[in-house]
């Protein structure tokens, strides 16, 4: 366990990745934290009094159109679209994992027929299978977690399904076989432990492909309802006053990009470890 | 005979890591018209990198060469970089373990095997150029050479693909061939076949070769002197018949004793 | 027939099936080897040689099990035979420790039950057995070198001591000077434990100086079947002469 | 030949199993479609007969198939909400949505394959550096962002287009085009910094492999073995991704659309979303569906004309 405190410190000191990468995800987590026990306003406060006002001491983001301070909701929308990401992406990893790992190595008429309704659910790009299921169970936030774990399952199961193929006629599983390893224990014993690399880095890019869905369907409109925050939907609202008031549209905008943009610094950062 | 190519006291250093690693030390290596040099040794022994050095094929940011590779008046290690590309595929070609990978995989034999040729000899017409490419597959040994110069790599076995490797190496006909473990990767009878192709290309063209070998006993069925390495140096150098019958190094007896010795007359006593 | 036969196989033709794609081809079938028969008796050491594609690995793959598409008979006096694979840096997994490895095959004995201890007491007999240190059991695979490695694939095979060993071209991967050392501790244990071994090569060298017999194999038939030295002395077969030519025997 | 008859069987057949997903998924929905056309006084007799003249009372599998069939001719079936043919409500839209996304998929072209070469040619260099932070984030920019970014940068401080100021196809195609072009950008962007980071690494990992040696070997200069050797072979795992992008594109236009206030195919698919109507809907997906998996057979096409190996194997 040292070693890896080790390593860490060797890489935050010598990888500028995975130092900026450390650095701008702990601001986001904190951003996160601090929002879930203190806020400085209330998300939905209205004050007609303060509306679109600039970046101020009383308002480090500024105001929106309602007077509704825009940290504040901006503290409350991360956590949505962090939240929604974590969901999507521990779906899509065990649904996926489980259904790669099966039809992987069992392979068989029952892997065809997954594999064929997976590659038909691959031709629709994320957003759109999102779409779909969100017309028809409606809108709001559990729908779009949803949506979007459905939506992510295929990409793992592939990602799953091709490693355990290639594992699968290696000489240790054969090997392990012949000293009578059971079917079950191979699989998650045996083979899993050995994706854990490549199922790392797909988590990490899913997870940035999933805050970049949600806040692109909550841009739509689907996905948290009034008056309650998401960081897509106050950019829609923002769009309207962007001339004249930027600081309402930047600042929810940046905190998308930051949060992504931390997540895949630590991605490099991790694929040039030394 | 006359000398064509020197190397004196090469030195190659690694800098991957935080400590320098010594790759090969002391290297001398002096190669005559028409000779064939063995180099021996397992892996990690340095005999890889010493031809590739010499091939002007070790240019990596992270490493160190010191020392002299005469060639033809010039020393490959600190000429420009255009002179040595001048002498490369053309006075000094080089051929590699794997053929499976040394050819490139989405472009025609024909086209592979003729690239040299219009690197270094622009003047030559495209289908002059494609009568020698033809020749010399021919030459190599693979049947149906108007065939093979239109087919992809991996329509081709192991064997064919090491052909075709020397038939690239071999078309701007150079003073030196480097073969780098040209049979490791083959069947034993197909590395049979293929140590009789450098034997002929020897005989007739009178190439100098630099052959690279694990495999002690496939070094004395082909060359004239031998070279044994062991960490990155040479411990012992001469004739190969000498070697055989009087090593004096305790590595390169073992070695020797290392090859399953074959008697047929006697009872076996083994057990 | 007699008592002490540990294998035999008579008649025996294995397909392989065409794994890819089956929506279109009509699960065309590869028949790899062709009528294959011989017998092997307890305690000895028969070498199969051949060159890639002669069928002999698949041969080991169906006398373990891992081929079950096949036609003919084999009789096998001792169940679960064991096997060490060519290439050592893929015959172990190399997301665990060695000594993980090494218990493996105890964990999942369905004959009897392996307390911890007795385990452990196991473990440290075949590393003794496989001439490595003990500090070995707390590396992981990639922190071994080839022969090292081979050697762990060596004691995993041993652990429940196995009367019959399939060694699938258990040097080809290594250095001559470790081929050796290798080739000795199988000779070691087959004389210390009587083990009957298959050895698979295309080193007509090493096949000589391990075995007692030898299957000479070609594009999954056989050539030649004898003792090896009659073999070598005086080969039948005209592949089997070409081979012993190439390899500079005769 | 057979390759390509073969990835055309593939392809039919993934798109038969899109279709019965779609219709599916669309069919299960609880609510009677007949009762959702004509409102909800309408008495019961009026909602049989419609069922009946509708052929809901059918079972589904006949459902399907006059559904599929009238696919394939043309009919996607008429609105509940406007009462006219699903047909007449999207023909004039696709053209938009497609010029778009086809300009996007250009410019990803045109900007990141010469990048994609300058880096790895200068790998570790000053310029690699700072060209893969900027990579890294741009990639992290939604595509919704970027788009009003480039709104507040180029339409409203350098005033290079007017927002808003949409030209249809049938006035002036310069226009339009004019007009398309940044929003075609800000669809473009993150695949533009993906393409980059992939050609990069896929150039890097080539030009380690032995071919490569062997292309030195033979007297070549770096640009040599870049053009002659290593790039044809880095581009084979790029012409996938660039297949997957493209429809994506296809995907993000819908996005990118209110954005910029486009009246394409996306604003119709939203407001037919909240208003549930589906035909509609079912329509404009499996439209899209459609454009993908041709997509994905032209680049199956492509990836066999690069690639000797493929398809032979077998």
């Amino acid at each position: 366990m040292n070693s890896y405190k080790k390593a860490i410190h060797k890489n935050f000191k010598e990888n500028t990745f995975f130092r900026w990468g450390c650095i701008i995800t702990v601001l986001i987590l904190l951003l996160v934290v601090v929002g879930l026990f203190w806020m400085p306003y209330e998300p939905t406060a209205m004050n007609a009094a303060e509306k679109l006002k600039g970046i101020s001491l009383r308002h480090p983001m500024g105001t929106d159109n309602m007077g509704r301070d825009v940290l504040s909701r901006v503290m409350y929308g991360s956590r949505i679209t962090l939240l929604i990401a974590a969901g999507t992406v521990a779906i899509g990893t065990v649904a996926g994992t489980i259904i790669g790992a099966l039809t992987g190595y069992f392979g068989g008429m029952l892997d065809e027929i997954i594999m064929r309704i997976i590659d038909a659910l691959f031709a629709f790009p994320s957003i759109l299978l999102a779409l779909v299921i969100v017309s028809i169970f409606g809108i709001g936030w559990i729908q779009l977690l949803l949506a979007l774990g459905i939506a992510f399952v295929p990409s793992f199961a592939r990602i799953v399904r091709g490693e355990v193929l290639r594992c699968r006629n290696m000489d240790y599983v054969e090997n392990a076989r012949l000293q009578g390893v059971s079917d079950f224990r191979m699989i998650f014993v045996h083979i899993l432990p050995n994706i854990r690399g490549v199922l790392m880095s797909s988590i990490l890019i899913g997870f940035n492909n999933a805050v970049l869905a949600e806040a692109g369907l909550s841009y739509l409109g689907i996905g948290s309802q009034p008056p309650y925050a998401s960081l897509g939907k106050m950019l829609s609202d923002a769009q309207q006053y962007m001339f004249g008031n930027p600081s309402y549209v930047l600042c929810p905008g940046i905190v998308i990009v930051l949060m992504v943009l931390g997540f895949s610094f630590l991605g490099e950062g991790i694929s040039r470890w030394k | 005979m006359e000398i064509i190519l020197d190397v004196t006291d090469l030195h190659i250093e690694f800098h991957d890591h935080d400590q320098p690693e010594v790759a090969v030390e002391d290297f001398d290596l002096m190669l005559g018209e028409g000779e064939i040099v063995g180099i021996v040794g397992e892996s990690g022994s340095g005999k890889s990198m010493s031809a590739l050095a010499i091939a002007g094929l070790l240019n990596r940011k992270s490493l160190t060469k010191s020392g002299r590779i005469m060639f033809d008046g010039t020393d490959l290690l600190t000429c420009d970089r255009k002179k040595l590309r001048s002498y490369q595929g053309d006075e000094i070609s080089i051929i590699f373990q794997e053929p499976m990978t040394s050819l490139n995989p989405v472009k025609r034999i024909g086209w592979q095997v003729e690239e040299s040729l219009y690197i270094h000899h622009r003047e030559i017409s495209k289908e002059d150029r494609r009568k020698r490419a033809v020749e010399m597959l021919g030459s190599v040994g693979l049947a149906d050479a108007e065939n093979v110069y239109y087919m992809y790599p991996h329509e081709l076995s192991g064997g064919m693909r090491q052909r075709v490797m020397i038939a690239a190496a071999m078309i701007g006909n150079p003073k030196i061939l480097i073969a780098d473990e040209p049979t490791t990767a083959l069947d034993v009878t197909v590395q049979a076949q293929i140590v009789e192709l450098l034997k002929k290309i020897n005989r007739e063209r009178n190439t100098s070769i630099i052959f690279i070998s694990h495999d002690l006993s496939l070094v004395s069925q082909l060359c004239q002197r031998v070279i044994v390495m062991q960490h990155g140096n040479i411990v012992e150098s001469g004739r190969c018949s000498d070697i055989f019958s009087r090593p004096r190094h305790l590595y390169t007896k073992r070695l020797i004793a290392a090859i399953p010795r074959i008697d047929l007359g006697d009872d076996k006593d083994r057990r | 027939m007699s008592e002490d036969i540990c294998l035999r196989a008579s008649n025996l033709s294995v397909f392989y099936k065409n794994r890819k794609r089956k929506l279109f081809s009509k699960n065309k079938k590869i028949q790899a080897l062709f009528d294959v028969s011989f017998e092997m008796k307890d305690g000895e050491v028969l070498a199969i040689a051949g060159e890639s594609g002669s069928g002999k690995s698949t041969l080991a793959r169906t006398i373990v099990g891992i081929n079950k598409d096949y036609t003919g008979e084999i009789y096998q006096k001792y169940d679960r035979p064991q096997m060490v694979f060519q290439d050592p840096y893929s015959s172990l997994n190399p997301a665990k420790k060695i000594g993980w490895l090494l218990k493996e095959p105890l964990r999942v004995d369905r004959s009897c039950k392996w307390s911890e201890a007795e385990a452990q007491k196991r473990v440290e007999e075949i590393m003794e057995e496989i001439e490595l240190p003990l500090a070995i059991l707390d590396r992981y695979p990639s922190q071994l070198s080839g022969g090292q490695r081979q050697r762990v694939c060596i004691g995993i095979a041993l652990m429940r001591s196995p009367k019959l060993l399939i060694a699938d071209e258990p040097v080809s991967a290594l250095d001559v000077t470790i081929q050796a050392q290798i080739l000795e501790l199988i000779d070691n244990l087959h004389r210390k434990h009587g083990i009957s071994i298959i050895f698979i090569s295309h080193d007509l060298r090493v096949v000589y100086k391990v075995s007692d017999h030898v299957l000479i194999m070609k594009n999954g038939r056989v050539e030649e079947y004898g003792s090896t030295r009659q073999v070598y002395r005086e080969p039948q077969a005209e592949y089997t002469k070409q081979l012993l030519k190439a390899a500079g025997i005769k | 030949m057979k390759y390509i008859i073969k990835k055309l069987f593939m392809m039919i057949v993934t798109l038969l199993v899109v279709s019965i997903c779609v219709f599916l998924a669309f069919n299960i929905i609880p609510g009677d479609p007949a009762l959702r056309m004509l409102g909800t006084e309408a008495s019961p007799e009026l909602v049989e007969q419609t069922r009946q003249e509708m052929g809901l009372n059918d079972p589904l599998p006949v459902r399907y198939g006059r559904w599929l069939f009238g696919f394939v001719q043309g009919d996607f079936g008429t609105s509940y909400n406007y009462k006219i043919p699903v047909k007449d409500m999207v023909i004039s839209k696709v053209p938009i949505t497609l010029t778009m996304a086809v300009m996007a998929f250009l410019l990803t072209i045109l900007i990141s394959i010469p990048l994609g070469i300058l880096t790895a040619r200068h790998e570790g260099g000053l310029l690699d550096r700072i060209l893969m932070v900027t990579d890294q984030i741009v990639m992290s920019i939604p595509p919704f962002f970027s788009g009003i970014l480039i709104t507040l940068i180029f339409g409203m401080v350098l005033r290079l287009f007017t927002p808003g100021g949409f030209t249809n196809y049938t006035v002036d195609v310069g226009k339009f085009i004019r007009y398309l072009f940044f929003p075609s950008l800000a669809i473009a962007l993150p695949k533009v910094a993906m393409t980059v980071k992939m050609l990069r690494g896929s150039l890097l990992d080539e030009s380690m492999k032995d071919y490569a040696r062997t292309a030195y070997s033979r007297g070549n200069n770096t640009n040599g073995v870049l053009y002659r050797h290593v790039l044809k072979n880095a581009m084979i795992p790029v012409i996938t991704f660039l297949g997957m992008a493209l429809a994506d594109m296809v995907a993000g236009s819908i996005v990118i659309e209110q954005v910029f206030s486009i009246p394409g195919i996306s604003r119709i698919l939203m407001t037919s979303i909240s208003n549930r109507d589906y035909p509609v809907v079912e329509a404009i997906i499996m439209g899209i569906a459609m454009i993908v998996i041709s997509v994905n057979f032209l680049v199956d096409v492509v990836y066999r004309i690069v690639d000797p190996r493929i398809g032979l194997e077998e």
